[in-house]
């Protein structure tokens, strides 16, 4: 059992060195994978952040939410309503004009992402107070049906979000250093959370609320706490996502409950309740989305052309899904963190295994 | 073992890289799967018959690269970006509909390669770009050309219109329809109701209590095939007016008898093609999938040949030349009639007006801009 | 007062249909308490089964609807066994985790298998399409199936639920699973059944659905489904009598709200989810009390 | 009739139970409870199975909301409180199924209880009107930002906070443990771990449920050892509920015997050791052997 606890500093320098390392990789990536690739880097670390941001609520702290995809929206659509150029405002509202103040704003990148995330997590706090009131499957079902509420009223209010016509032309700030800068800055803060003495209440909270609370813990409040939190990463992540794509829409395949199953995919994938789990499963379902063409598309096997299965990939990834949930359900990294203990651990384990 | 893999794959290399330096590429963004896939399938049909009939440009092959966008707004913009870097397409045909133009085009504009959009009707989707183009009239046209129709031909005094909220598409035909029709001297009522919607007896029942001579409902087929049930249901026996979503040979299929008098502007009739290349392409496409053409096909159609029109007079496979060409394009004839590209890159050219007959699409009337 | 009567009839046929699906989600919830997000799903299977058999097998059109809906039958069984059975002793979540991805999964199977394009149903006489004329009120045929259909059943199910001695084993087990086992009931196969009569109420739901909205699609089955547990929770979830209460209301809500106001159409939905959150706040038991929660 | 030690008791009352009464439906799982706490004092509760029991506890710890009556501690009256107000104000429990935190260290469990210690304003507002002397005006901190920014301020609390759970660990003797999961412990080191956590959260009043059921003679035997032991150390006052009559007698000073819901005895060890009404009660019962 002589497992070494390895040291504050040696885990502060590696963690550095890696930080840096994966830094200069993306540098090189940028440089010579091609604009396709450098998109797909990018879309890994957007799904990342909406991925730790989900995976702190349904679990870290063992609440089931069903809404994250109606807080990215509020994100995305914030932030974008901030950046467009005025002159754009002027002719995407045809058919009601933008009201003001909004009409009348344009700021840059970096403060509408802040104000984006506050507007979420301002929505998580109108959702997760009344929501958080029920609990199990009610919760989940409350979070849905807000989470349409919202997609429903931003459909309808034309003179703010341009309803069903969506907006365009947002100006494509999000490259590969602002989402993975955003990225690294969510680990730190979600992860510093984790392992903070209100991480150890919300894990206590997700394993058991009833003697969570025998142990003074206010289970409301930091539910609440969390979900807010949550809220305002899923805001970054909808801003980056909306400037990544440069238009976005109220339809339910693009901000509706499509894109919070997709979430829900990766952090199934990756271990509910593992942040580094949620990254691994995000970078999986981005990758996989795109090498799955494979199976779409005709294939040619020396002359034999066998035809391509349209809707295969989504299969896939529902078979996936499911047979994780039966036979792998701690996914990934289960609860565990891709830390420098672990992987010590693991190999100090394979050694002895050899001894 | 080794040396003839390598031998194998150098020679597939060099087989390639000549094939390669023979062909002209141009990359096809549809959605091929996913909710709107019956638009890309159908959209294709008609590229396929148009690079069957045309082969070549400039002495070389033109090769179709086909990248499926899964009706997904993320992977519009994906399978733009990865065309344009990945397979190196001098030009796009491209995003079936308005939303995903809206992501790939976005794209486009940054590569600076032309894209141009078989069947994008919504004005913003060109709108302040230089690269996105299209082969199909905006909304507001079609919108212009319902309100002349129901006024002029169906003497409608009082309409009511029925708009999807959720479609961008419906809420644009269904406002400048309105903004025209009461400039005539019509009588406008409005209605909504959403995609997916499967009941309309609410909606219905209060519309008829206005009784209105025409019902303009410029949606989608699902929706329009199960209004037109239930407001015959209720008794109403007057014309329906709709726009080109409602053509899919499922509008009858659903509808039944119900859908006769639903009235539709268009692109196209396969049965009064009225440009010579407009007969050759129907001939060819019932030749090669044994029915009649779809609007969808012949934008599809025309896309491709606007297309290598434009490479043929830009005699060059340089993108921005071919933008440029795209640009220029005066009464070019193709198979939905004679298209002209403006500088905003949207096309100037005619619409026809169909109607469904004993469950078949008749041609009416064209309207010219 | 035609407008209203109109609009109440169109009410009543759109919340049998809601109250049909909600019978099979109220019996699974309260048996497993697991919202069984796939019930909708397999009512969309159910409608492409009958269509098949009709289509493809040129079965007569009763037949055909029969065979579907013993065939979406067989369809819940074998989803409680294969996914959700391991899944029994799991934390409610993991269970709830599976129902979607198996929701997800049956919809992603429909559309590699039947495509993603709507298809007609046009495959029931013409008779259901006749419209009676009555005092200003057009009233079509398959209005009367459906609600005859839906009253049929619904006192089908209650008699089964409280007259026979297997309806007695699954009230019990609502109740309490091990005391029930324990009395000599097979949990496992009064748990298939539950699935196996849910399923096939979906499905008939399904059916007359696609009769009155004729087209198939892999996605029909999302919204009903969800309406469906909406009606299931003002109801009071467990209670069968309540999840049909909830259908009617819920039907009657929406219909009346799009025919008195239709400017608020696109926020039709909305009156749904609101009715829900309302009701999850203040008395999160619905109208038919059943089961209260509180263990510790 | 019951008989009740009548000598006069100086201490002050801990907690006092006045008419508590809870009805489930139609069921009323416990009947006008009347009874009290000294301070320092070990106090049992037995009864046959379902007689209400650990109902009392879910109504003194505020998990069930008592349908009449009065929980008073401390001369504050908690009727109603949330259950983790009243662990503010200090009364810690354990659970008859142990309900540790499994998938978290050993280590981590009992900190979880510490984590109040950021944050019991609301529990220090209640005493600061009670007793202002004891309790002087808290500082408000805004620890969260703290916890996540990491400031010097939250390290040494957290320092704290891992001393304290040592030294708690080390008096329970599962200090060498610390870092596996509390799942991997034996079934009596899982007991003695809900207790140390219990005491994490600094309690005046300790509610012990069950602590020894599952455990054989020798165990129990070291068990009622453990608890005298905790009383001192940490000068808590202690209410059980046990079936082990033999671990009751030995060790608790007083004894509520309940049927039904409701007392039928009360007093000393011996008194209630030959009171018919107890052996009536228990006499179906195969516990109590």
């Amino acid at each position: 059992m002589g497992t070494k606890r390895i040291s504050f500093k040696t885990n502060f320098i590696l963690t550095t060195v890696f930080v840096i390392g994966v830094g200069f990789l993306l540098l090189a990536a940028s440089h010579s994978v091609g604009d396709y690739w450098v998109r797909i880097i990018t879309l890994m670390a957007i799904y990342s952040i909406m991925a730790i941001s989900y995976t702190l609520v349904n679990g870290v702290t063992g609440i089931f939410s069903l809404g994250h995809a109606g807080f990215i929206a509020v994100g995305a659509y914030t932030a974008a309503l901030l950046t467009l150029p005025i002159q754009q405002k002027t002719m995407s509202f045809f058919i009601a004009p933008l009201i003001w103040p909004l009409n009348s704003i344009q700021m840059g990148f970096f403060p509408a992402t802040i104000i984006a995330g506050l507007v979420a997590a301002f929505a998580a706090f109108l959702v997760g107070y009344p929501s958080l009131r029920v609990t199990g499957d009610y919760f989940a079902i409350a979070t849905l049906a807000f989470a349409e509420i919202i997609r429903i009223v931003i459909q309808n209010s034309y003179s703010i979000t341009n309803g069903s016509l969506g907006l365009k032309g947002i100006p494509p700030y999000t490259n590969i250093w602002w989402a993975w800068g955003w990225l690294l800055v969510t680990i730190i803060v979600i992860g510093s959370l984790k392992f903070s003495s209100y991480g150890r209440a919300l894990r206590a909270m997700s394993e058991d609320t009833v003697a969570a609370g025998a142990m003074g813990i206010n289970v409301f409040k930091h539910q609440l706490m969390s979900f807010v939190v949550s809220g305002f990463f899923a805001g970054i992540g909808g801003a980056l996502y909306a400037h990544w794509l440069t238009t976005i829409d109220p339809r339910p395949t693009s901000l509706g409950i499509m894109l919070t199953f997709f979430v829900l995919i990766m952090i199934v994938i990756g271990g509910l309740g593992s942040i580094s789990g949620a990254v691994l499963g995000a970078i999986f379902f981005a990758f996989a989305a795109q090498w799955l063409r494979i199976v779409e598309s005709p294939m040619n096997f020396f002359g034999i052309t066998i035809p391509g299965i349209p809707g295969m990939s989504m299969l896939i990834f529902a078979t996936v899904f499911i047979l994780i949930m039966l036979f792998w359900r701690r996914g990934i990294m289960g609860k565990d963190e891709l830390s420098w203990q672990y992987i010590y651990d693991h190999f100090a384990k394979k050694a002895g295994d050899q001894d | 073992m080794k040396k003839a893999l390598l031998l194998i794959s150098i020679a597939l290399l060099m087989v390639s890289v000549m094939f390669g330096a023979e062909s002209v590429k141009i990359g096809v963004a549809f959605p091929m799967t996913g909710g709107i896939a019956a638009f890309g399938q159908m959209t294709l049909n008609g590229v396929k018959v148009a690079q069957s009939l045309y082969p070549t440009v400039l002495g070389k092959k033109i090769e179709l690269i086909v990248a499926d966008n899964r009706s997904d707004k993320t992977e519009a913009a994906n399978v733009v970006s990865r065309l344009i870097d990945y397979n190196h397409v001098v030009a796009i045909i491209g995003e079936i509909a308005s939303s995903h133009s809206l992501a790939g085009g976005s794209i486009a504009e940054k590569k600076h390669v032309p894209m141009l959009s078989p069947a994008s009707t919504n004005p913003l989707v060109t709108q302040g770009k230089h690269y996105v183009f299209r082969a199909c009239f905006i909304d507001p046209f079609q919108g212009h050309v319902a309100a002349v129709f129901a006024h002029n031909y169906l003497k409608a005094k009082t309409a009511v219109v029925f708009t999807d909220v959720v479609q961008d598409y419906s809420v644009g035909l269904a406002n400048f329809f309105i903004k025209d029709f009461t400039a005539m001297g019509g009588k406008v009522y409005r209605e909504f109701y959403q995609s997916g919607d499967q009941d309309f007896s609410a909606q219905l029942t209060d519309a008829l209590g206005k009784h209105p001579d025409v019902i303009y409902v410029p949606g989608y087929y699902p929706e329009i095939a199960l209004m037109a049930r239930q407001a015959r249901q209720l008794g109403y026996t007057g014309p329906f007016l709709a726009g080109d979503g409602a053509e899919a040979p499922e509008l009858v299929k659903i509808g039944g008898d119900a859908v006769n008098g639903v009235y539709y502007t268009s692109h196209f009739n396969a049965d009064a093609p009225f440009t010579k290349i407009g007969k050759e392409f129907v001939a060819k496409y019932k030749e090669m999938y044994k029915e009649s053409p779809s609007a969808l096909a012949a934008l599809g159609f025309d896309a491709y040949l606007l297309l290598r029109n434009a490479i043929q007079r830009a005699n060059s496979t340089n993108p921005e030349k071919i933008a440029e060409a795209l640009r220029n394009t005066k009464h070019f004839e193709g198979a939905t009639g004679y298209i002209t590209i403006d500088k905003y890159g949207n096309t100037i050219k005619s619409a026809v007006v169909n109607v469904v007959k004993n469950g078949k699409f008749t041609y009416v009337t064209t309207i010219n801009p | 007062m035609s407008h209203l009567a109109q609009n109440l009839i169109n009410g009543t046929l759109l919340g049998g249909l809601y109250a049909l699906i909600a019978i099979g989600y109220t019996m699974v919830y309260g048996i497993l308490r697991l919202i069984n997000f796939a019930h909708g799903d397999i009512l969309m299977w159910g409608v492409y089964f009958a269509l098949y058999m009709v289509i493809a097998l040129s079965m007569p059109w009763w037949l055909g609807f029969i065979v579907g809906i013993v065939l979406a039958g067989l369809l819940g069984f074998s989803v409680e066994k294969v996914a959700y059975r391991p899944l029994r002793n799991a934390p409610r979540i993991s269970a709830l985790i599976t129902a979607i991805g198996i929701s997800f999964f049956l919809e992603s199977l429909a559309v590699v298998v039947f495509g993603g394009i709507p298809k007609s149903f046009n495959i029931y006489p013409k008779f259901f399409n006749k419209i009676v004329i009555f005092n200003h009120l057009r009233i079509q045929m398959l209005t009367f199936f459906i609600l005859g259909v839906t009253f049929v059943l619904l006192f089908g199910v209650l008699w089964l639920l409280y007259r026979t001695k297997t309806g007695t084993a699954m009230r019990a087990i609502a109740t309490d699973i091990p005391t029930t086992s324990l009395m000599g009931a097979n949990v496992d196969n009064i748990i298939s059944l539950t699935f196996i009569i849910g399923s096939m109420l979906a499905a008939t739901s399904g059916i007359m659905w696609a009769m009155r909205y004729p087209q198939v699609q892999p996605y029909m089955g999302f919204v009903p489904g969800l309406k469906a547990f909406i009606a299931a929770v003002i109801g009071g979830i467990g209670s069968v009598p309540g999840a049909v209460v909830g259908g009617f209301i819920l039907g009657m809500t929406e219909i009346l709200v799009v025919g008195f106001f239709p400017n608020l159409a696109g926020y039709r939905d909305v009156f749904a989810y609101v009715i829900l959150i309302v009701l999850l706040m203040f008395r999160p038991t619905g109208i038919f009390t059943v089961y209260s929660e509180q263990k510790v | 009739m019951i008989k009740i030690n009548n000598k006069k008791d100086e201490r002050k009352d801990v907690l006092r139970l006045e008419n508590l009464t809870i009805k489930f439906g139609g069921l009323t799982a416990v009947d006008s409870f009347n009874g009290y706490l000294k301070e320092g004092e070990l106090i049992g509760l037995i009864g046959p199975n379902g007689a209400g029991k650990t109902t009392i506890f879910n109504m003194i710890t505020g998990i069930y909301a008592p349908t009449y009556g009065t929980v008073t501690f401390n001369g504050i009256d908690i009727t109603g409180m949330k259950p983790y107000v009243i662990t503010h104000l200090g009364i810690a429990r354990t659970f008859q199924n142990i309900r540790l935190f499994s998938d978290m260290t050993v280590l981590e469990n009992v900190l979880v209880a510490e984590h109040s210690w950021l944050q019991n304003y609301k529990a220090r507002k209640i005493l600061h009107k009670h007793e202002p002397e004891k309790f002087p005006r808290p500082h408000w901190k805004p620890w969260f930002w703290s916890a996540v920014l990491k400031t010097p301020d939250y390290l040494k609390m957290e320092r704290h906070m891992k001393d304290y759970a040592y030294e708690l660990l080390k008096a329970v003797d599962l200090d060498k443990f610390a870092h596996l999961k509390a799942s991997a412990l034996p079934y009596g080191p899982q007991r003695k771990l809900e207790i140390a956590r219990a005491l994490a959260t600094r309690p005046y009043l300790l509610l012990l449920d069950e602590p020894a059921a599952g455990m054989n003679p020798q165990e129990t035997q070291e068990l009622a050892e453990f608890v005298q032991d905790v009383r001192k150390k940490f000068s808590v006052t202690i209410l059980l509920i046990e079936h082990d009559m033999k671990f009751v007698m030995k060790i608790c000073e007083r004894i509520y015997v309940l049927d039904y819901g409701k007392i039928i005895a009360h007093g000393v060890p011996e008194e209630i050791q030959n009171n018919k009404r107890v052996i009536e009660a228990y006499l179906g019962d195969e516990s109590y052997v």
